[in-house]
């Protein structure tokens, strides 16, 4: 029982990369239509931004937290201002094979510069340590990542749902022409959010950084499961993957205490029987 | 058209009626020939720079988001200068929607909706409003309260350029009309002309 | 008798999140009458439509099509049993020639369209059939012309040619003026009025004229409920009907 | 599926895909094919380092000096048993190559294995774990060096059962691999009075690992083994240490690491944590100079990893074959023949033999992870825990199903 | 359903003409290949890949489906083919016969369950199976994880054609891809490839006139993953290995590389792009590991500057349908 415990924390810890993976890609997929398959390349980048500020620049984890998202982002309007505005209105599809060979290119390049073993990235000395629950010993880092995942996405449920700004968002989602007629500079907004969205997959990137290794590749296999994540949550719910995000992370640890072998697969089974279930995902809209 | 002016848009169904709002706005694609606005060409003009310079639209479909509430969808449209209608005005013209603000936008009734609507750019400071169909499915007691709105908007010193099926609506408000067949204007009268003309209109609305 | 009435409805509803866009309707359609819907813009007259032809999912009623009851049918088992749309938007296949777009319909009745084996050349017998029905619509000389490059009223008229082909009991015609001239409309109108001889219809338009000329009945429609029906006489003289639709210039 | 052509000065014909269909097969010209992955997973471990130490052992050769004339060629596999066969298989029909040195990545090994029996050409796989290269898949044409899944389990296991470690938990990549290497080591703890307290099959490239890890934590096995390889081992590594583990009196074996990978890890992380490599760069002076030269050529200033030492070992036994054969090095088995009919002896792994399987059989070394304050140098990480002979560290003759074994 | 070539032309007797003096040029070309010095095994290679391109792009390009996770019919066809043919020692025909049967029960089961997603969903539903069969693979004891299926025997094909000569292989890979392909163009031109083509035209049109689109559609991705899988089958000699590279979804990435290439929706294309790529893996190699970056490249300045492809812009320029 007490094991149980500690897989349904530990779950929840990986749930909250996926929450914050699939909310990235929810609030792209909501504004720009696009599935964005270079969003595990851009995770890494926040890793290695990480990296790179502490190695070159000297500058702490916690400053990584901070600038890593901004520095990222900007690479990501830059991405969505030269390309990926160039599709509006096409079909999904060219979304999805611009976005797969950007990160093909960003993981590439890392790949030749980097190899693939990877870089370490220390836990910063304030985290360090664990503290003993009882029923697990459970890092403080580990703890932290989940109550920051939780209060950023909550944050940015809030900044959508409640805010002046995510009333421009969402109505932007629904008829970008009116909401432009109403004199609000939509495409710039499509880009910050792009940004938006980009520097949420940064931000998982560098929480991730301490934990996992700093891999070009960290992303690649990353993605399909978050992708997993948005659709069953819903392309484009922002709740939806929020939440779906958290579940899927204890659901895989329970499948990992159960039956280890499938905690791979049991992602694309619950997608399957999902949208056998409910054709447009859990809270989703028509596509 | 004239400052302070009511215009009206007639023409059948896919006349262009429509298309030409659109085009002043600056939604659609590719236009040629010339817009002014205050003496000003806007013809290549972004739809976002056109409504900072005090253009508002209120679409056919109404436009109003359902991911909003009232509230929020009132509240949406920016303030592009000073003068609007402060909000409790907006709420003196329409009381409905003072107690409906919390509700979700497209859980109105189609009345309230078409209010919500013109209600939210009469608060961005916009002088010139562009009303595409605001009668449209309604029922003929919200009519009657849309066409007393519209004579207040009127008085209140705004430029309204009506976009109209329902003839008899548009004839309590407009000053003047324009005919629209094929995409060009054929036709042009006044209100005071608008009995000598109105063999003329039968043909050409096909009623 | 049953059979007075192809079409019939019961406390036919749809509602969206809240909005009813069509609410208790009940319409009996008669067969072999031109059956007439009109309605001021965002009445309920399309959401109908795709109700009939099961494009969308009714909330509440019943349909009855030929006295069987169709409510839980799929869209493409309703047209098999006769009953047959057209779109508000003219619907053809735009890269397809005239010829195939009607050959499309013709192959659907007579088998062979999942038969990836064989070349198409096995559809060239229906062409005799198409250019038939394109020429019953003033199209021959358009049969290898891509439909994309048609003028508006020939994709119409296209349109109405490709469900003749598939020999409909009853058509379901949305709009089928809308954005067409003068001429264009007569000869569509005079397309309608022979082909009605055949078929029952149900017609959505705007163009009253028209509407006065063809249709043996009509249906208002406001706010997704019916208003009033009649035929064109008595409806002009309807008060309500001059209030909510055709407005006060109306004698 | 593709062939890549290192700028080398040793190197005439790179670009001889289109025009190579003219190779001329003098007696003393040989062709090596560094075939590797250069990209991926095990480009730090083999990579562009392997060709290096390919180009350092012909150049040691002293070969060109007798009349020889050597090129090579090099690859990139990408992991890929299908492109690695392709390659393979071009190499030998159009570019003429007599011998495939390297291929990390069991799965292409194996599939090269096949073409260059074939082909009938020489194959020194030095990358490679699985031991089924000189097992079930023998071919005569087959030289296995530097390690395999059997030895690692072995040196490992016996090692650190002896010294006390007698429960453990299993970590396992679920595949072949994974499940070969926990076979082995299991076979070894029972036979050394061991016990296995339970086991976690955790599916390839697993970010995380902290449910598995809780798992062994409450075990309470003395030692975790890690039977798993790349980024599977490093990520769990890094998250034994922020779980405690080390700390909780268990210890961490990874049955395959690479020093790329505790260079990877960093010492904070991977100290105290014991594997097995047959070479190690500071272990002698000769393995040092060595090491020097090599370091020097690199792009990032790194010493060799086993696997591109094995490489650079195993070209310089097959030249010493050439030699003893004085020219003719275009048949295969015939080379082979002549490589295991002598004892190996290098700089590197010092005195052995290649058993009549292809096995080479040299020392194995258990090592531990320096603490952060005992390391002195960027490379300085392991310390010597223990020696095991080449005849204890590999698979007898006795039990290996080789067909070749059999005659 | 969006159409995704919007500049397809319709096919008249003079387009049909052409292709098929097209269709012979490329097989002679092919046929003679053995005779120039190019090295056959590289055009088998390339002759699988656009086999199964080619079927993808009857999918896409006529159905309007993007099928994100294509590499399981291959991959799946692959394995069977390969354990038939070593475990059981299967001559070469009825070794391709079990892969090809393989893949259509796949097509089945993963057609049923996908089918009935629209746009993106597929995608995202066609990419999960994949997955979720890539980790069964990864598992399961008979494709020997990561390890894969070595050493195929080749056989000889109706106990006639010795497959381990590579100039008879190359012959039955060539006869093979020849037949595909022209079952393929067959399929394109035939009352159903009409249906087809009007449902991804306009659906609900081809709805209101009876048809049963999800049928078309699944017979179309049943096709398309029968013909993926005999693909499969074939690179099985080619390769003489099967391995878990062909089921990895970045494989599936790489056809719809290929059909972009070439062009969706064109007959041809397929074949170009599938060449273009293996080609470009194979002499671009000399840049090493930069392979990834140019293969990200072709796609981004496919995307954003020629949509239609290398035969699709030809097509185009040339106003005929290739």
């Amino acid at each position: 029982m007490q094991a149980l415990y500690a897989q349904l924390l530990v779950g929840l810890i990986n749930g909250s990369f996926y929450a914050l993976l699939s909310l990235g890609l929810a609030v792209i997929f909501g504004m720009l239509n696009i599935i964005n398959f270079a969003h595990g390349a851009l995770y890494m980048m926040g890793a290695f931004v990480a990296y790179f500020l502490l190695s070159l620049g000297g500058i702490n984890y916690w400053w990584a937290l901070l600038l890593a998202p901004i520095i990222v982002g900007i690479f990501g309007m830059i991405l969505e201002r030269t390309m990926l505005q160039w599709l509006t209105g096409l079909d999904h599809l060219y979304g999805l094979l611009l976005t797969f060979g950007i990160a093909l290119i960003v993981q590439g390049v890392f790949q030749n510069y980097f190899g693939s073993s990877g870089l370490p990235y220390a836990i910063p000395d304030q985290l360090k340590g664990g503290m003993n629950l009882g029923f697990m010993f459970l890092p403080i880092y580990r703890g932290w990542v989940v109550i920051f995942s939780l209060v950023v996405c909550l944050a940015t449920w809030f900044l959508i749902e409640k805010t002046r700004l995510g009333a421009y968002l969402r109505a932007a989602t629904e008829n970008p022409t009116l909401v432009r007629a109403f004199g609000i500079n939509v495409p710039r907004m499509i880009t910050l959010t792009y940004g938006l969205g980009v520097g949420l997959a940064a931000l998982a990137g560098v929480l991730s950084a301490p934990i996992n290794q700093v891999r070009p590749l960290m992303g690649a296999d990353l993605i399909i499961v978050v992708f997993a994540v948005v659709v069953i949550g819903g392309m484009g719910s922002i709740m939806g993957s929020i939440i779906t995000g958290f579940a899927l992370g204890v659901i895989e640890g329970l499948t990992k205490y159960f039956y280890p072998e499938a905690s791979n697969t049991v992602v694309f089974v619950l997608m399957v029987l999902v949208l056998l279930v409910k054709p447009t995902g859990l809270t989703g809209r028509a596509a | 058209m004239n400052a302070g002016e009511v215009v009206t848009l007639l023409g059948r169904n896919g006349a262009g009626k429509t298309t030409t709002l659109k085009s002043i706005m600056g939604i659609i694609g590719k236009r040629t020939g010339s817009v002014k606005f205050n003496n000003q060409e806007i013809i290549r003009a972004t739809s976002d720079k056109i409504a900072r310079m005090g253009i508002a639209f209120c679409p056919e479909e109404r436009g109003i988001f359902s991911s909003l509430d009232v509230r929020e969808n009132l509240l949406l449209p920016p303030v592009v200068r000073a003068g609007g209608l402060p909000l409790e005005q907006i709420f003196d013209l329409f009381p409905n929607l003072k107690e409906r603000l919390n509700s979700q936008g497209t859980k109105l009734s189609g009345g309230e909706q078409q209010m919500l609507a013109i209600a939210r750019i009469l608060r961005t400071g916009a002088s010139f409003l562009m009303l595409d169909e605001p009668t449209e499915g309604l029922a003929p007691v919200i009519i009657q309260q849309i066409g007393h709105t519209i004579a207040r908007l009127k008085k209140e010193g705004f430029t309204i350029l009506l976009v109209e099926q329902n003839f008899r609506f548009a004839s309590t408000v407009a000053d003047r009309y324009y005919v629209v067949e094929h995409g060009k204007i054929i036709d042009g009268f006044s209100n005071a002309e608008l009995a000598a003309n109105m063999d003329k209109l039968h043909t050409y609305l096909g009623v | 008798m049953a059979d007075e009435f192809i079409l019939e409805t019961e406390g036919l509803t749809k509602e969206f999140a809240g909005f009813f866009a069509v609410r208790d309707v009940a319409l009996k359609v008669r067969r072999g009458s031109i059956h007439a819907l009109i309605g001021p813009n965002g009445a309920g007259k399309t959401t109908c439509f795709n109700l009939l032809t099961k494009f969308l999912q009714p909330s509440a009623g019943k349909i009855l099509y030929k006295g069987q009851d169709i409510t839980a049918m799929a869209p493409a088992d309703v047209a098999r049993m006769g009953l047959v749309r057209s779109f508000q938007i003219s619907a053809v296949f735009p890269h397809l020639t005239a010829l195939e777009n009607v050959r499309v319909a013709l192959q659907r009745q007579h088998g062979s369209s999942f038969d990836f084996w064989r070349s198409k050349s096995v559809l060239n017998r229906f062409n005799n059939r198409a250019l038939e029905l394109l020429n019953d619509v003033g199209l021959s000389e358009f049969a290898n012309t891509p439909a994309v490059e048609m003028p508006y009223g020939r994709k119409r008229a296209l349109e109405i040619a490709t469900t003749l082909a598939l020999d409909p009991e009853m058509m379901l015609l949305d709009e089928p003026m809308a954005g067409m001239g003068h001429e264009d409309i007569d000869k569509i109108a005079a397309l309608i009025k022979r082909i009605s001889a055949k078929y029952t219809i149900l017609m959505v338009e705007h163009n009253l004229s028209v509407v006065a000329n063809l249709s043996d009945i009509i249906t208002v429609l406001t706010r997704g409920q019916v208003l009033a029906q009649g035929n064109y006489a008595e409806l002009t003289k309807d008060e309500r009907v001059k209030e909510a639709y055709l407005g006060a210039g109306h004698a | 599926m593709k062939t890549k052509s290192i700028a080398s000065f040793l190197l005439g014909t790179a670009l001889a895909v289109t025009t190579a269909g003219v190779a001329f097969a003098q007696d003393k010209t040989v062709k090596i094919g560094a075939l590797s992955d250069q990209s991926g997973l095990y480009a730090d471990l083999g990579g562009p380092g392997s060709t290096l130490a390919a180009q350092m052992a012909v150049e040691d050769s002293g070969l060109a000096a007798k009349g020889w004339k050597i090129d090579i060629i090099s690859g990139d596999h990408q992991n890929k048993p299908d492109i690695g066969t392709a390659i393979a298989r071009q190499w030998f029909d159009v570019d003429k190559v007599d011998i495939i040195v390297d291929v990390p990545n069991s799965g292409v090994a194996l599939a090269v294995n096949n073409v260059v029996k074939e082909k009938n050409g020489v194959y020194i796989n030095s990358g490679a774990a699985t031991s089924d290269l000189t097992n079930a898949q023998c071919t005569p044409n087959t030289v296995h060096w530097t390690y395999d899944t059997y030895m690692l389990a072995h040196t490992t296991g016996q090692a650190l059962v002896k010294a006390g470690g007698d429960t453990w938990f299993f970590l396992t990549a679920d595949y072949a691999f994974g499940a070969a290497l926990e076979r082995d080591t299991t076979s070894v703890i029972t036979a050394n009075g061991g016990k296995v307290v339970g086991s976690v099959k955790h599916p390839l490239n697993t970010p995380d690992f902290s449910s598995f890890l809780l798992q062994a934590q409450s075990s309470k096995a003395k030692i975790i083994g890690l039977a798993n390889a790349g980024g599977d081992t490093t990520n769990a590594i890094k998250q034994a240490a922020e779980f405690g583990i080390g700390k909780g009196g268990q210890k961490l074996a990874a049955l395959l690491l690479f020093l790329t990978d505790v260079k990877a890890l960093g010492l904070e992380t991977a100290q105290g944590l014991n594997f097995t490599e047959t070479f190690y760069w500071d272990m002698d002076d000769k393995t040092r100079a060595f090491s020097k030269r090599f370091a020097e050529k690199m792009k990032n200033n790194a010493p060799p990893t086993m696997v591109q030492a094995g490489v650079y070992s195993g070209l310089r036994h097959y030249f010493k074959a050439l030699e003893a054969l004085g020219g003719n090095p275009h048949d295969g088995v015939k080379v082979v023949e002549k490589m295991k009919s002598m004892p190996t002896e290098d700089d590197l792994f010092g005195k052995g033999e290649i058993q009549p399987n292809g096995r080479t059989i040299h020392n194995a070394y258990l090592f531990e992870v320096k603490k952060p304050s005992e390391s002195k140098g960027p490379w300085d990480f392991y310390k010597l825990v223990g020696t095991v002979p080449g005849d204890q560290a590999f698979t007898p003759l006795s039990e290996s199903k080789c067909a070749l074994l059999k005659k | 359903m969006t159409a995704l070539t919007d500049d397809t032309l319709p096919m008249t007797p003079r387009a049909m003409r052409d292709e098929m003096i097209v269709f012979v040029v490329m097989a002679l070309l092919l046929a003679s290949v053995p005779f120039t010095g190019v090295y056959p095994f590289f055009v088998m290679q390339a002759l699988c890949f656009a086999l199964l391109a080619c079927a993808f792009n009857l999918l896409i390009g006529y159905g309007g489906l993007l099928s994100f996770g294509h590499a399981m019919f291959l991959g799946t066809a692959g394995y069977c083919s390969a354990h038939a043919l070593k475990v059981w020692a299967l001559p070469p025909e009825l070794g391709i016969l079990v892969g090809v049967a393989a893949a259509f029960v796949l097509s089945i089961i993963t057609g049923y369950i996908s089918i009935r997603r629209q746009g993106i969903y597929f995608s995202m539903i066609t990419l999960a199976l994949s997955q979720l069969l890539y980790f069964i693979y990864l598992q399961a004891p008979f494709t020997h994880g990561e390890d894969g299926i070595q050493g195929i025997p080749q056989g000889r094909m109706f106990g006639l054609f010795d497959l381990s000569k590579p100039t008879v292989l190359y012959y039955v890979v060539l006869v093979g891809f020849l037949a595909g392909f022209l079952l393929i163009y067959r399929i394109i031109n035939s009352p159903f490839g009409e249906v087809l083509k009007s449902i991804r035209e306009n659906e609900p049109r081809a709805i209101s006139l009876g048809y049963r689109t999800d049928q078309y559609k699944f017979l179309a991705f049943i096709l398309s993953g029968t013909l993926a899988g005999f693909a499969g089958s074939l690179k099985v000699f080619v390769a003489q290995n099967a391995s878990l590279t062909d089921v990895h979804w970045t494989m599936s990435g790489e056809v719809v590389l290929m059909t972009l290439v070439g062009g969706l929706g064109t007959i041809f294309g397929p074949v170009v792009g599938a060449f273009v790529i293996i080609a470009m893996q194979q002499y671009l190699a000399g840049f090493g590991q930069w392979v990834t970056v140019i293969q990200g490249s072709i796609f981004v300045i496919c995307v954003l500057t020629f949509r239609r492809g290398v035969i699709g812009e030809i097509a185009h320029y040339f106003r005929r349908s290739l």
